[in-house]
């Protein structure tokens, strides 16, 4: 038998959360190396399943497949296709820099990096996890860590956005386990495969099709957000540390994506078809509604949030367009805005960490005081706004001219375009913060404030690498990722 | 007419219904408990009325073991009822509401 | 090999960018120098190749010397190429723009000494030098689109380089927003284009567009899409908001944007996809309008403009203008019969980069030179200086011929180009002939309005404590420049430009002056000279008393048609800021999260009042349990 | 004859003594009637030929459980405010009567299968044999000698002193 690299990857960091929960004493700098290791090593791990990688092959990869519980035909099954791997890449990736980014926790440690191990291993897991109940367990477990996180190393109303985060996503959860129970007793299996070469459309009466496809997507709509589902978003995002703001924003809301091409659309290719007006006009005007919030946000985490709900419009308009060019666009945005918003994030995060203040009105002046700060900021916030050589553009263009040739939806010309405005807002947002964060002249009460230091430069400046990589050459994601999205359009046309 | 069974279920029905008011109504401890033998026992005429009537007498054991039921709970809730007053000074059961949280 | 020198003609600059960027600022920023002299030997690279691809181009077959491409991406039906092209236009192109940039990097060692971002105002205009080299040379649209953003960027970075200025800050931001207006437009038609054509390749647009294939309403929305990305960049009506404002940046900077690297950009996409867009009647007659009227309109502007920067700016936009209205009056021509499809497309593009080819050099020269004369005065406003002749005597020359240049006065580069575009207004769209010819007359005031003010008369004190000692002429590696430009704002109407883009548009040297229609503009460009002598020269006419007589329209001029006004204040400020956007905030706060938190109220509310039925009373539980068995009792009753 | 006579003097003396428990103010003189009600239905026993039962009637409530009673309220100082009845008092009545009346109309209603001929000779062997034979209920009757032996062990624990 192979090595099983996925389990490796999955639940390493869940040995690295015993180890740190075990060691004995509280000496932060062994508790952090030791979470540093085990995450670099889960990294490094899904860096050599990404070379591994065989791209012309069609269906999961790296598979391990067990009976769990036989009698519900239950099964331990894991595995990666072109869709899932470079999202497995993404987590890990921001993982290993989530625990850097937290290297100056100092508040309750040996917990905090359990937690944080922890919540990476939930959402490894939905990616890899080819059966519906263990995507369903993966799916819930990464709540709990996630609360733990908000509500106690959060800032502001964090119990609030805490429970609130929690209880909306249990609520999209429970609808996601009674369609995955309909569905069950349906089809008799959970296997995802399976499931997807069924062609359940045709099978079930378009009733039941389609209630089943809606029960399960308001779990995805809630996590992607779509609005009117985002309202979680802006207030989770703000209130929780910052590495956890950057894995929210970063990996967590694509696990909304991933369910939606992964389970909705891959096992309901023509009910999604059937409804994808809806998804495209929700979707333009999240865009539009995202940005127009953004604009009017003063908090510097709440202008980033609220743009995460006008970017994620750009996924769900990909998504929904349903066609091979524009999902793989979709999901090299999701990729792309995993690792901007990471970053933008973490910027904050820094300014914060720095200045003690979070308001736009209350900053200025910063780029004297905190020039690589201001410098990578800016570049985060380009790639953000789309500029052409980051991963914005690359992402958005892909996404852009896939939906507007897409031929699933009459006069969806029209909505592509009511969503490239989305592209001038976000030039507005963007540069309207940097302006009044960074530019104009600088204010005393700020002099003596620290730029960033050599472990912060360490990780901005991998984000940047990566961001200005997947700009310059995303045809390294788009050769493993079209390799998932194929055989999805392959069911939609076929 | 002449007694039948349904005289002694009827009975029975009226010695329940009236210990069921005193169980409800009552604010002595002491009367509820007392109320509450009285449903026993209008349970029991019901049993033996059955019993004398169907011609089986399991009824009637039966009643023996209620009788050791009622006669244990007398005890026990007795015990409860002293054990309270000791603690509260009363035995008024609109005083109590331990139920709550 | 010649692809690898095409190449590199602007990859040099990318590479000096990435020196200073990686290397020079982190490691030797105490030596800023190192960062002048890689991005000017870069630049320097990117011209000699730039002067041999002109050569080579001259000589090559068809006059292309490179067209390649490569595969970037490949994902189902959609393939983007990257891909460059070396014909004579971007010949033109890459001459003129590497010139004017290497002059600029020269005199920006001077103008720039000791200040702080030194080795970042090198990289930026590396990066920006070899933007607008990748964007004259890109062969499909996504490719041009990249650099296309990467120009406004280095726009932004440059504009907004003195950042701890607020205004500067602020200005940044306008040119990026509203260009990025014009880029949306452009974004929407390529993807549009691509759609329906199935490639970016601009070639193979043009093939499609001329055979026919492209056309009917498609062929408009695309052409027009794409000309209001033109008119973001070039700052044409009604985008042009942003380009007086950018005069916030350092002032070699704004030579270059006026030049060479930014606004040219517009036009030149005009004018490389000038056959696809000339296809359309409705989008080329939209192209010559929008032209003709930003050229008076700014012109008009510029008349009141107290800041010597911001009078070059109106010039420019007018300017640019003047391209527009050629190619447009070429392809209405072309539309309306008048001139076959050959001589046409070569003809537009003909007209148009012959101006810009001579604009580069003179704007240029104008531009550094009031650079120079802030250098020595403090001050960029023209009420503060005066009698500057005697102290800056290469300068005041330099400028002159500058503005004689760009007042079209025979024989200085200004005429030529002009003429062209003059000649061709007047036979295919006489009304914007006529506003054309006005705006001649206008361009000539202001610029002498500037001469006069800024060179004659008395010093009227500059910048109160900004260069405490006695005015003096700018240092050599400043007038150098200035010099070599002169030279060209003289001799580059001479160049056969046209000839070498495929169309004749010159007239013999004293052959020109034998047409009516070079007499009118030369009537005209004199008469502007002389009201401007005798109303500021010779102060036979007081400038305050016009004003005042002319009141209203004056303060219209001034505050720039309020446009400024009904874009920020009314449409940003009120309509959206104030009105949209709160409330959508309102909604978003109390309808949407109002209905998450109202379901949330509801569950908690409910159990409340649920909570007080949860006595603790025994008797009332034992109520309870009989009323539940009494409801099932009549729930069987019912139902049995 | 006779027997139905009994019947009827007993039913209405049981069930005014029950009324009287639950209506009284006075404690004490609840206790007395519960004990008068525990009589009469002894005799309703009798007249159901349940001989035995009629006996441990006697013994146990009359006896036993009475005494408890009397004992209870005497260690029990509330005894002085008497009985009153709680605020639930009309919804009680309420629920009673109607409870009264879904139970009478349903016994009245149902079809009971009567045996006519009425036995006479005493049940005290039968239930013997029912209890004690091969299949009866020791087992139960077993579990419930240990329930009394737990009771009391319970009732002297709860009522100890500390």
């Amino acid at each position: 038998m192979e090595f099983p690299y996925l389990s490796a990857i999955i639940f390493l960091p869940v040995i690295g959360a015993i180890i740190i929960a075990l060691l004995p004493g509280a000496n932060p700098r062994r508790i952090k190396l030791t979470a540093a290791l085990f995450t670099a090593v889960s990294f490094a791990l899904s860096l050599a399943l990404f070379a591994m990688f065989d791209r012309s092959i069609d269906g999961p990869q790296f598979v391990e497949q067990f009976s769990w519980i036989p009698a519900f035909n239950v099964q331990y099954f894991l595995g990666v296709d072109g869709l899932s791997l470079p999202l497995v890449l993404l987590t890990t990736f921001i993982g290993f820099l989530a625990v850097l980014i937290s290297w100056k926790v100092d508040l309750r440690i040996k917990e905090y990096f359990a937690w944080l191990l922890l919540l990476e291993m939930g959402i490894l897991g939905v990616f890899c996890s080819l059966d519906l109940i263990l995507f369903f367990i993966f799916w819930e477990v990464e709540l709990i860590p996630m609360y733990m996180l908000i509500s106690i190393w959060g800032t502001g109303r964090k119990e609030y956005s805490a429970i609130k985060f929690v209880l909306y996503t249990l609520f999209g959860s429970a609808f996601m386990l009674a369609g995955i129970l309909l569905l069950y007793l349906q089809a008799g299996t959970f296997d995802m495969i399976v499931l997807a070469g069924m062609g359940l459309d045709s099978i079930l009466s378009s009733m039941m099709a389609g209630g089943i496809f809606f029960l399960i997507i308001v779990a995805y709509a809630i996590k992607l957000p779509i609005v009117p589902f985002h309202t979680w978003l802006p207030d989770a995002h703000t209130d929780a540390p910052t590495a956890v703001s950057v894995v929210l924003a970063g990996v967590l809301l694509k696990m909304g994506g991933y369910g939606m091409i992964r389970v909705s659309v891959s096992i309901f290719p023509e009910t999604a078809e059937r409804y994808a007006l809806l998804f495209v006009v929700i979707a333009v005007i999240g865009v539009i509604y995202g940005a127009a919030l953004t604009l009017r946000q003063t908090d510097l985490k709440k202008l980033i949030a609220y743009s995460s709900v006008s970017h994620m419009g750009f996924v769900l308009l990909g998504i929904f367009a349903l066609s091979e060019v524009s999902m793989t666009g979709a999901v090299l945005q999701m990729v792309s805005h995993g690792v901007i918003t990471g970053l933008l994030f973490a910027m904050v995060g820094l300014v914060y960490y720095k200045t003690h203040e979070r308001s736009i009105p209350r900053l200025g002046g910063l780029v004297r005081q905190m020039p690589v700060i201001a410098v990578v900021f800016s570049i985060a916030g380009f790639a953000a706004l789309g500029l052409p050589g980051t991963s914005g553009f690359a992402a958005e263009a892909i996404t852009f001219v896939g939906s507007y040739g897409s031929t699933i939806v009459s006069g969806i010309e029209i909505y592509t375009i009511l969503a490239i405005t989305g592209v001038v807002f976000s030039a507005g947002y963007i540069l309207w913060m940097l302006r009044r964060v960074f530019y104009g002249p600088p204010w005393d009460e700020y002099n003596g404030v620290p730029d960033a230091d050599r472990l912060e430069k360490v990780y901005i400046f991998a984000f940047v690498a990566v961001i200005m990589l997947i700009g310059l050459y995303p045809v390294i994601f788009t050769n493993v990722i079209k390799m998932g999205i194929q055989p999805i359009v392959g069911m939609i046309n076929g | 007419m002449a007694v039948g069974l349904e005289h002694f279920l009827v009975l029975s029905a009226v010695l329940f219904a009236i210990g069921l008011y005193g169980v409800l109504a009552k604010r002595n401890a002491v009367v509820i408990l007392m109320s509450i033998e009285i449903m026993l026992t209008a349970v029991n005429i019901a049993m033996v009325a059955f019993s004398r009537y169907g011609q089986f007498i399991t009824g009637q054991v039966f009643v023996i073991f209620i009788m050791v039921v009622a006669a244990a709970e007398v005890a026990v809730g007795l015990a409860l009822i002293i054990a309270i007053y000791r603690s509260k000074k009363t035995v008024d059961s609109e005083k109590f509401d331990l139920m709550k949280w | 090999m010649p692809n690898i020198a095409v190449w590199a003609i602007f990859l040099l600059p990318f590479l000096s960018f990435l020196i200073i960027g990686l290397i020079l600022r982190p490691f030797f920023n105490n030596r800023p120098m190192l960062s002048a002299y890689t991005t000017i030997i870069a630049i320097a690279g990117s011209l000699i190749l730039s002067i041999w691809a002109l050569i080579a181009v001259n000589g090559a077959e068809n006059h292309v010397l490179t067209d390649v491409s490569y595969q970037w991406l490949s994902i189902g039906d959609l393939v983007i190429n990257i891909g460059i092209t070396m014909d004579s236009l971007a010949a033109i192109m890459v001459v003129t723009v590497s010139t004017i940039s290497l002059l600029v990097q020269i005199y920006s060692i001077g103008y720039m000494k000791g200040d702080g971002g030194f080795a970042r105002y090198f990289a930026f205009m590396s990066l920006f030098t070899g933007s607008m080299l990748g964007l004259v040379m890109a062969n499909n649209l996504l490719f041009l689109f990249l650099f296309w953003e990467g120009v406004g960027l280095c726009s932004y970075l440059l504009i907004g380089f003195w950042f701890h200025k607020p205004s500067a800050a602020r200005a940044a931001m306008k040119a990026f927003l509203v260009t990025r207006i014009g880029d949306f437009g452009f974004l929407v038609a390529v993807i549009f284009l691509y759609v329906k054509t199935g490639t970016f390749d601009i070639g193979e647009l043009h093939e499609l567009a001329l055979a026919g294939v492209l056309g009917g309403t498609t062929l408009t929305l695309a052409a027009i899409g794409i000309f209001s990305g033109a008119v973001g960049k070039s700052g044409q009506f009604p985008l042009h908001t942003w380009l007086p404002d950018a005069m916030e940046g350092p002032t070699p900077v704004s030579a270059l944007i006026h030049a060479a690297t930014m606004v040219t950009a517009g036009v030149y996409l005009i004018a490389r996809m000038f056959p696809m867009i000339a296809s359309s009647e409705t989008a080329i007659t939209v192209v010559a309008i929008i032209g003709g009227f930003t050229a008076i309109f700014a012109a008009s502007m510029g008349l009141v403009a107290t800041d010597i920067k911001r009078v070059l700016a109106f010039s420019t936009i007018s300017q640019l203008g003047y391209m527009m209205l050629g190619m447009g009056a070429v392809g209405m021509g072309y539309a309306s019969g008048a001139i076959d499809e050959h001589h046409a497309m070569a003809l537009g593009v003909a007209v148009a980069i012959f101006h810009l080819f001579t604009h580069a050099f003179f704007k240029a020269l104008l531009f550094l030179g009031s650079g120079s004369v802030s250098h020595a005065t403090g001050t960029f406003d023209m009420r503060k200086m005066g009698g500057l002749r005697k102290i800056q005597p290469w300068t005041y020359a330099t400028f002159l011929i500058g503005s004689l240049s760009l007042a079209g006065i025979w024989p200085l580069a200004g005429f030529w180009s002009k003429e062209g575009i003059l000649h061709e207004a007047n036979a295919y769209a006489p009304v914007l002939f006529w506003l054309a010819m006005i705006t001649v007359f206008m361009t000539a005031f202001y610029m002498f309005r500037a001469v006069f003010l800024t060179f004659h008369g008395e010093y009227r004190g500059g910048e109160e404590g900004s260069h405490g000692h006695g005015l003096h002429e700018s240092p050599k590696i400043i007038i150098i420049p200035l010099v070599i430009l002169a030279v060209f704002a003289v001799i580059a109407g001479w160049l056969p430009v046209g000839d070498f883009l495929g169309a004749d548009v010159h007239f013999s040297f004293f052959g020109a002056l034998t047409s009516w229609l070079a007499w009118v503009s030369l009537i005209f460009g004199f008469a502007g000279i002389l009201l401007a002598y005798a109303i500021y020269g010779r102060k036979l006419l007081s400038a305050e008393s016009i004003g005042k007589s002319l009141g209203p329209i004056y303060t219209l001029l001034i505050r720039k048609y309020f446009i400024d006004e009904l874009y920020e204040r009314i449409f940003l400020m009120r309509f959206l800021v104030d009105g949209v956007f709160v409330v959508l905030g309102w909604i978003d706060a109390h309808i949407v999260d109002g209905a998450v938190n109202g379901v949330a109220m509801v569950t908690m509310t409910g159990g409340k009042v649920m909570r007080r039925l949860e006595t603790g009373q025994l008797q009332v539980y034992g109520l309870a349990i009989f009323v539940g068995i009494l409801a099932i009792v009549a729930f069987l009753f019912m139902f049995n | 004859m006779g027997m139905d006579i009994a019947f009827w003097i007993l039913a209405v003396v049981s069930v005014a003594s029950a009324l009287a428990v639950v209506l009284t103010r006075d404690l004490f003189r609840a206790a007395l009637f519960l004990v008068l009600c525990f009589f009469t239905v002894a005799g309703i026993y009798a007249t159901l030929s349940a001989d035995f039962l009629a006996g441990a009637q006697v013994l146990i409530y009359v006896g036993a459980i009475g005494v408890f009673i009397i004992f209870a309220i005497m260690l029990t100082r509330d005894s002085r405010q008497g009985s009153p009845s709680g605020r639930l008092r009309l919804p009680a009545l309420f629920i009673g009567f109607l409870f009264l009346a879904t139970m009478i109309f349903a016994l009245v209603n149902t079809d009971w299968n009567v045996v006519a001929e009425v036995p006479t000779e005493s049940t005290t062997s039968a239930i013997a044999h029912a209890i004690f034979s091969e299949d009866g209920f020791v087992l139960a009757f077993e579990i419930a000698a240990a329930l009394m032996l737990a009771a009391i062990i319970g009732a002297i624990v709860l009522v100890r002193d500390k």
